[in-house]
């Protein structure tokens, strides 16, 4: 097989090696290849694990990213991105002794495992929480590129707002770009100066810029995505909606070391604790023991199916709040 | 009113940047060098700025190195256009995967995580209101200077018919090469406006095409200072229109679209005739 | 006689290599205050590049020059800034200031200045692309002048002049040479050395093979230096019977000074007729409206048929046009000579084939071109940038000439090319004319029209002022009528 | 640039890439060693290379077609996504026999990049617009028309991500190694390098587009109309581009994404003109830039070298390849 330049682990024991395929965001995007790419670190510097990154430049490349590694002697290879999934299947078929995982989408093939999130679940806590706290009867979505993966998340606010109060006001916008953080904290400036008090923000690096401008505000406040963002404006971030691929790709990854390899897929959603809101670390003052409380009793809601989240606008328009 | 005060506001702070990379491509142009690489101008001088601060702590030291990153980029372009007679467009173009490549990389280098840099001392908002002032400033003063000085006179003599400068006794290679140091200077700053002023961060990809809108603008303003600060301005207030518009039914890609549709329009005349300098692009 | 007064310049051994080429092969050379100096020589003969090296715009390969002041150049073709007013570009480079300003009063004073010392009048504040060339030159020459140069060179200064320009130009070298200046004239055109010169300097293969006190030589002596040899005589003109070819009715086109305002005149199959005027009068909207390439309006027929369509469609019918820029308006500079005899012809037989060019086809018409023009080219496979402005030009002619043409417009096809060359040029549209082509010749010089046209119309600001038969050719009267007299 | 001068850059080259990949803690022996490997080293990795290639040749053409002609058209990149895009809404659209549907899907993306083309083209020869400015605006409009399109009215229903439905498997192009990507969109871009040879060199029309770009004045005093020029060129090039964008749609992705391209049109310009605007050359020029786009893949993998440094090195190439002439080989002696 084809070992690369890389150094072998000098003892006979077998070291473990992982790889991931990003898709064409690539590492730091401040969403979810850098989340997997959490995963990989915590699974090296837990297991001693060797780990390799593709970045991908454009659709063509992930097939032979995947190849490529495929080629290599990895244990377990993760595609990132429902993107790849047309190509891993292609790769998974053509070595089908080798193992994958695909985060965000479902792929059939045997030698696959496939995780996804149900992200509508969590945004919908997300904007629960926001109807709630909300002094100006107003909240925002700022996004990055509209998508329908994008969507899932906007409903799913949209939702979760008009369970607790139909009158609450959700604006929604987009920045365009994953990228452009000054367009993302001008947005933030225009959706907070027209009134809205609280903004998921869940745009990528655009993001940043809107963080920033959330911060120089008085009683502005913003919702975090995928990671764990409270600590960046400790009490100004409500909470996080994250979406633990990290955990995902860990768990796959401890899986392999004990010498299992998954197969089939799974959903994570917020009975299996793949997404979720944090645990308020620096703001449950300020949101107050009964809004946790009746988080809590939304959350038990869902997991138990009597409140099924919409994942897209058309069923976000059909949508009736439950009204526990 | 106060809702038209903040619309006004934002116009100017998303038409900055593009006022500065603008009034490079002005420069540069009207001594007859295309230059493509705004963008990467204003990429450099946004990491750079950010990438210094960092560094020193000083955000004004930020702002130099910025200016000189931007210098060095497009001065690249001035002197391989001038001496090594290449083809503008094409240099450009290498010259903007260069700057994105390069800044990308230095990230992972000098802070270990990719994507972009931690957060940096910036100039904070009296800075940022101040490099809008700049800005504007700057305008006049490049128009005045192009109409009033023996530089401006040189240089746009130098963008029409180098020939005729080199047998006035004026070297028109050198004449370019200040040009584009000057033009990229403008240009970092255009990107440490983005990174020191308006942020205090670099992040991979943060001018998102803002370099190419300039290049518009220059055209739409007819290859003037002014003109092309105010085509600026008026792309400014489109996008902060379309921020404010956005999903009032108007797909919000039309809406970005509009800058390049208008620069598509300038073409046609509608604006009135101008023409470009006439050795815009021809290289020495 | 002026009196002179010791060296402004010297040259010694003076040469001047490209690649193996040697353009100038060790001229020594010494300007005179007070004196107009002369450089004559065939096409390539190194004029030029000693020109450069003397003004200091290029560095000899070996040799040296010493001057007493500041070179000034004037060069062949303008450079000037078109989008520029006039004192911008003069001042240019040497700029009045004020604190950091431009000091555009003063720089327009000066301009004034110098013009009314030197009378070459001309508005400071006009923008150069709007001036006819005779005034641009006196821009170009004003910028010159500003420097306060000690020698002043001037290459081919007057091929684009009329007479009366060319004489106010010499006019103005005098009182500048008077003033103590040296001034040495590149020109072809071999009747202003006489006229104009103290002294004549000829190259050859980038040596000097004569050097002559113009009062002791003789027009044809230089031409016989520059040629190294005869100069071929004239082909003669045979009787032909003429039958009315081309006729042109109330044809107006271009605007401005220089626009045509409604000329009527026949071209007859076997004649060549001759547009005598002053540049600027309608002759490069004459030209390019018979070429279809300018709006226009009025009537054309050829053989009693209405002459329309692009110019591939009068191409096509027979009208071929030597155009007066050779280098960018007949010439694709990077091909070869074999590709650029197609050009005009590709769409038809015999040089089309189907949808190919006939190789074959080219090269022949190529090799009968190259023989009978004399054309001086290592193949036919060279590119024409490599020919020298002589040969580009006896490509250019050729190829016009090359399918019977019916009618022929030549515009100025022997501007700034050798005394050689220009008979030979001459020659062909005699013969072109014997076998019964109707020529339109426009020239600038009155000596070459009479040398050649059957019949002679003054064209004066876009209007025919006057027709002469070759019987009655009248120099003075049609110099007359050139210059506007009634 | 001269031979010596050539040399000099390409070590110059060399070197500051094998810096960058120290600097990023990789070995740049075992990273060069990676990039041929990863190349040529097997029919799998050749083949990838290939695919590249190809997918370099079409805009690279298309460039080439349009220099020649005299016309900047720096807008491949947009006509490529364009025609991707049609491409890529006939094929999820039509249901019909490969043999029908192939040819149909490959015109349509044609169709699309010469409609984006013939815009600028439209501009040049209507009213002298700038093509360089025209095709560089179009690029980005290009690029936000797809994201609308693809997100909003064509977006696949099954799809999670900016993508248009899958072709039906009839309508991929067929591949020449099973197991590879490699399909006969090679040997379509081949032909057309080919055709365009024979073109330039041989055909009236080839002459007559030739003499517009090289001496528009002569040209047109010769017949050749140099507004239809510009708007047919542009048209072409277009079309060669948008072409391109059908054959990785119909043949690599079997859907149309908008991230089809990594910017082949861009890195087009630098091959076509390191291929002298040969069609011939091209070909090899694109198989040169082919090796260093799939073998990057595997510099990341195997010798850790981060992707930007390839981008970087890129940009550095494509810098220092501009510095040929292409214009005017007869310089202004002065
Ligand atoms: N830059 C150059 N590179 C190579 N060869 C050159 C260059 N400039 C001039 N030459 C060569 O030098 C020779 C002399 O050219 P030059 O221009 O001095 O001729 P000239 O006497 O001015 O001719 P003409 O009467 O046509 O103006 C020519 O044969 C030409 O081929
Ligand atoms: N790069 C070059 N290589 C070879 N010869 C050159 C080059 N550049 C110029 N020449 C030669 O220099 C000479 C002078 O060029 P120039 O443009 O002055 O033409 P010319 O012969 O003077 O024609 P004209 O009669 O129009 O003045 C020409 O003979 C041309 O062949
Ligand atoms: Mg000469
Ligand atoms: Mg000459």
């Amino acid at each position: 097989t084809n070992g690369g330049g890389t150094g072998k682990a000098a003892s006979g024991a077998h070291q473990l090696r992982l790889a991931m395929v990003t898709d064409t965001g690539g590492l730091g995007d401040k969403s979810f290849n850098d989340s997997a790419y959490r995963g990989l670190q915590m699974a090296k510097s837990k297991f001693d694990a060797e780990i390799a990154v593709q970045e991908s430049k454009s659709a063509a490349d992930y097939q032979p990213n995947l190849t490529v590694l495929a080629d290599g002697d990895y244990d377990e290879i993760f595609a990132i991105g429902f993107l790849m999934n047309n190509d891993l299947t292609e790769v998974a078929k053509n070595y089908p002794d080798k193992h994958f995982a695909i985060i965000d989408a479902v792929n059939p093939q045997p030698n696959v495992a496939s995780v996804t999130f149900r992200e509508q679940d969590g945004s919908f806590l997300a904007g629960a929480l926001a109807a709630m706290v909300t002094k100006t009867k107003t909240i925002g979505f700022l996004g990055g590129i509209d998508s329908p993966l994008l969507r899932k998340f906007e409903v799913g606010y949209a939702a979760g707002a008009r369970e607790i109060d139909p009158n609450v006001k959700v604006v929604v916008k987009y920045v365009g770009s994953f990228e452009d953080v000054a367009s993302g904290k001008e947005l933030a400036d225009v959706m907070y100066g027209g009134g809205a008090d609280i903004v998921y923000i869940a745009a990528g690096k655009s993001g940043l810029g809107a963080i920033d401008e959330m911060r120089a505000r008085p009683n502005a406040y913003a919702i975090g995505v995928d990671s764990n963002q409270d600590a960046l404006v400790p009490g100004k971030i409500l909470t996080s909606m994250v979406k633990h691929v990290d955990v995902a790709v860990f768990k796959i990854a401890s899986e392999v070391h004990a010498g299992k390899y998954p197969s089939g897929s799974v959903q994570l959603g917020l009975k299996e604790d793949g997404v979720g809101l944090t645990d308020f670390a620096y703001t449950k003052a300020l949101i107050g023991a009964a809004h946790i409380a009746r988080l809590a009793a939304l959350r038990e809601a869902i997991v138990a199916g009597k409140i099924v989240p919409p994942s897209t606008r058309d069923e976000l328009a059909a949508f009736t709040p439950v009204k526990l | 009113m106060a809702e038209l005060l903040d619309f006004f506001q934002l116009a100017l702070v998303k038409a900055t940047p593009l006022i500065f990379a603008a009034l490079a491509g002005v420069i540069c142009e009207r001594s007859g060098i295309l230059n493509i690489a705004l963008e990467g101008g204003l990429t450099v001088g946004a990491f750079t700025g950010a990438a210094v601060s960092f560094e020193t702590g000083n955000p004004l030291l930020g702002l130099i190195a910025g200016m000189l990153a931007g210098a060095l980029l497009c001065g690249l372009l001035g002197v391989a256009a001038t001496r090594f007679g290449v083809d503008q467009i094409v240099a450009g173009i290498g010259l903007n995967m260069l700057a994105a490549g390069a800044t990308a990389f230095a990230v992972v280098v000098l802070f270990g995580a990719p994507g972009a840099t931690p957060e940096v001392h910036a100039l904070g908002s009296a800075g940022e209101t101040a490099l809008i002032a700049v800005a504007v400033v700057a305008a006049l003063a490049l128009q005045l200077g192009f109409d009033r000085t023996p530089w401006g006179l040189r240089l746009r003599a130098c963008g029409e018919n180098p020939q005729a400068v080199l047998s006035a006794g004026l070297d028109p290679r050198r004449i370019r090469v200040l040009a584009t140091l000057a033009g990229g200077a403008i240009a970092g700053l255009g990107g440490v406006f983005l990174s020191l002023g308006e942020l205090d961060l670099y992040s991979d990809g943060m001018t998102a095409g803002r370099g190419f809108i300039a290049l518009a603008a220059v055209i739409f303003g007819r290859w003037t200072p002014l003109g092309a600060a105010g085509a600026a301005l008026a792309f400014g207030a489109l996008s902060a229109l379309q921020f404010v518009l956005q999903r009032s039914g108007v797909p919000s890609e039309l809406m970005q679209a509009l800058p390049y549709l208008a620069a598509l329009a300038a073409l046609t005349g509608i604006v009135g005739k101008a023409r470009a300098p006439a050795a815009d692009g021809v290289s020495l | 006689m002026v009196e002179t007064a010791g060296a402004a310049l010297e040259a010694i051994g003076i040469v001047k290599r490209f690649g193996t080429l040697v353009a100038v092969d060790g001229v020594d050379l010494e300007l005179a205050r007070g004196e107009i100096h002369a450089l004559c020589g065939e096409n390539g003969a190194g004029k030029s590049t000693l020109a450069r090296i003397l003004a200091g715009a290029l560095a000899p390969s070996a040799g040296r020059v010493a001057s007493d002041g500041p070179v000034g150049l004037v060069h062949q073709h303008f450079e000037l800034v078109d989008r520029l007013r006039v004192w911008e570009n003069v001042v240019l480079g040497r700029e009045p200031r004020r604190g950091l300003r431009l000091d555009a009063a003063a720089a327009r004073e000066r301009v004034r200045s110098l013009a009314r010392e030197y009378a070459l009048d001309v508005d400071p504040d006009a923008v150069v692309e709007s001036l006819p060339v005779g005034i641009a030159q006196r821009v170009e020459i004003l910028r010159e002048l500003a420097r306060e140069p000690s020698t002043l060179v001037l290459d081919e200064p007057t091929a684009v002049l009329a007479p009366r320009e060319i004489d106010a130009l010499f006019a103005t070298l005098r009182s500048l040479a008077a003033r103590g200046a040296a001034i040495m004239v590149i020109t072809h055109k071999l009747q202003e050395v006489i006229s104009h010169a103290n002294r004549v300097t000829v190259m050859r293969g980038g040596r000097v093979v004569l050097r002559a006190a113009t009062a002791e030589t003789s027009l044809d002596a230089i031409a016989r230096a520059m040629v190294g040899g005869d100069v071929p005589a004239l082909a003669t003109r045979r009787a032909v019977t003429p039958h009315a070819a081309f006729a042109a009715r109330d044809l107006r086109a271009g605007d401005g000074a220089h626009a045509l305002r409604g000329a009527s005149f026949e071209v007859r199959g076997g004649e060549i007729v001759g547009i005598a005027g002053v540049e600027g009068n309608g002759q490069s909207a004459l030209c390019d409206a018979i070429a279809g390439v300018v709006p226009y309006a009025g009537e054309m027929t050829l053989d009693g048929e209405p002459l329309r369509g692009n110019p591939g469609a009068r191409t096509a019918a027979g009208v071929r046009t030597i155009p007066q820029d050779r280098q960018r308006e007949a010439l694709v500079l990077p091909w070869s000579i074999a590709r650029n005899v197609a050009l005009g012809d590709h769409t038809r037989p015999p040089l089309r084939r189907g949808w190919s060019l006939d190789r074959q086809a080219c090269d022949a018409l190529a090799t009968e071109i190259v023989r009978r023009f004399d054309v001086r080219a290592a193949s036919i496979r060279t590119s024409v940038a490599a020919l020298s402005g002589g040969n580009q030009q006896k490509v250019v002619v050729g190829r016009a000439l090359a399918h019977e043409p019916r009618v022929v417009i030549a515009y100025q096809p022997t501007r700034g090319i050798d005394v050689g060359a220009a008979s030979l040029v001459q020659s062909r549209l005699i013969e072109a004319r014997n076998a019964g082509a109707a020529v339109l010749l426009v020239s600038f010089e009155l000596d070459e029209l009479l040398a050649v046209a059957d019949r002679i119309l003054v064209l004066y600001r876009g209007a025919i002022a006057g027709e002469f038969v070759r019987e009655g050719f009248d120099r003075a009267r049609i110099g007359a009528l050139m210059a506007g007299a009634a | 640039m001269s031979r010596r001068n050539a040399a000099i850059f390409a070590a110059v080259l060399l070197a500051i890439a094998a810096g960058a990949m120290a600097l990023a803690g990789a070995n740049p022996l075992a990273g060069f060693a990676a990039l041929l490997r990863g190349a040529l080293g097997g029919e799998r990795q050749l083949s990838e290379t290939l695919v590249q290639t190809t997918a370099l040749l079409f805009p690279s053409l298309a460039v080439a077609f349009a220099f020649r002609a005299g016309l900047f058209n720096i807008g491949a990149e947009g006509q490529l996504i364009v025609g991707g895009l049609f491409a890529g809404l006939a094929g999820a659209a039509l249901v019909a026999p490969g043999w029908i549907a192939i040819p149909v899907i490959l015109l349509a993306g044609a169709a699309g990049g010469a409609i984006w083309g013939g815009i600028a083209g439209a501009l040049r020869a209507r009213f002298g617009g700038n093509e360089v400015i025209a095709t560089l605006m179009l690029n980005i409009v290009a690029a936000l028309l797809a994201n609308y399109l693809v997100v909003g009215p064509f977006h696949a229903p099954a799809a999670t991500g900016p993508e248009t439905a899958e072709l039906p498997v009839s309508s991929w192009l067929p591949v020449l190694i099973p197991g590879t990507r490699l399909t006969i969109s090679l040997l379509l871009a081949l032909a057309l390098a080919g055709a365009l040879s024979f073109m330039f060199a041989r055909t009236v029309f080839g002459y007559a587009l030739q003499a517009a770009g090289e001496a528009p004045q002569a040209a047109a005093r010769a017949g050749i109309d140099l507004r239809r020029t510009a708007l047919v060129a542009l048209t072409l090039s277009g079309a060669i581009a948008g072409f391109g964008g059908a054959t990785l749609v119909a043949g690599v992705l079997h859907r149309f994404n908008v991230a089809l391209s990594p910017g082949y049109g861009f890195i087009a310009i630098a091959v076509a003109l390191v291929g002298g605007l040969d069609p011939l050359w091209i070909v090899l020029a694109a198989f040169a830039f082919g090796i260093l786009q799939s073998g990057s893949l595997t510099m990341q993998a195997l010798a850790h070298v981060p992707k930007d440094v390839v981008g970087f090195v890129e940009g550095l190439a494509i810098l220092g390849l501009s510095a040929r002439r292409i214009a005017n080989p007869r310089e202004e002696s002065a």
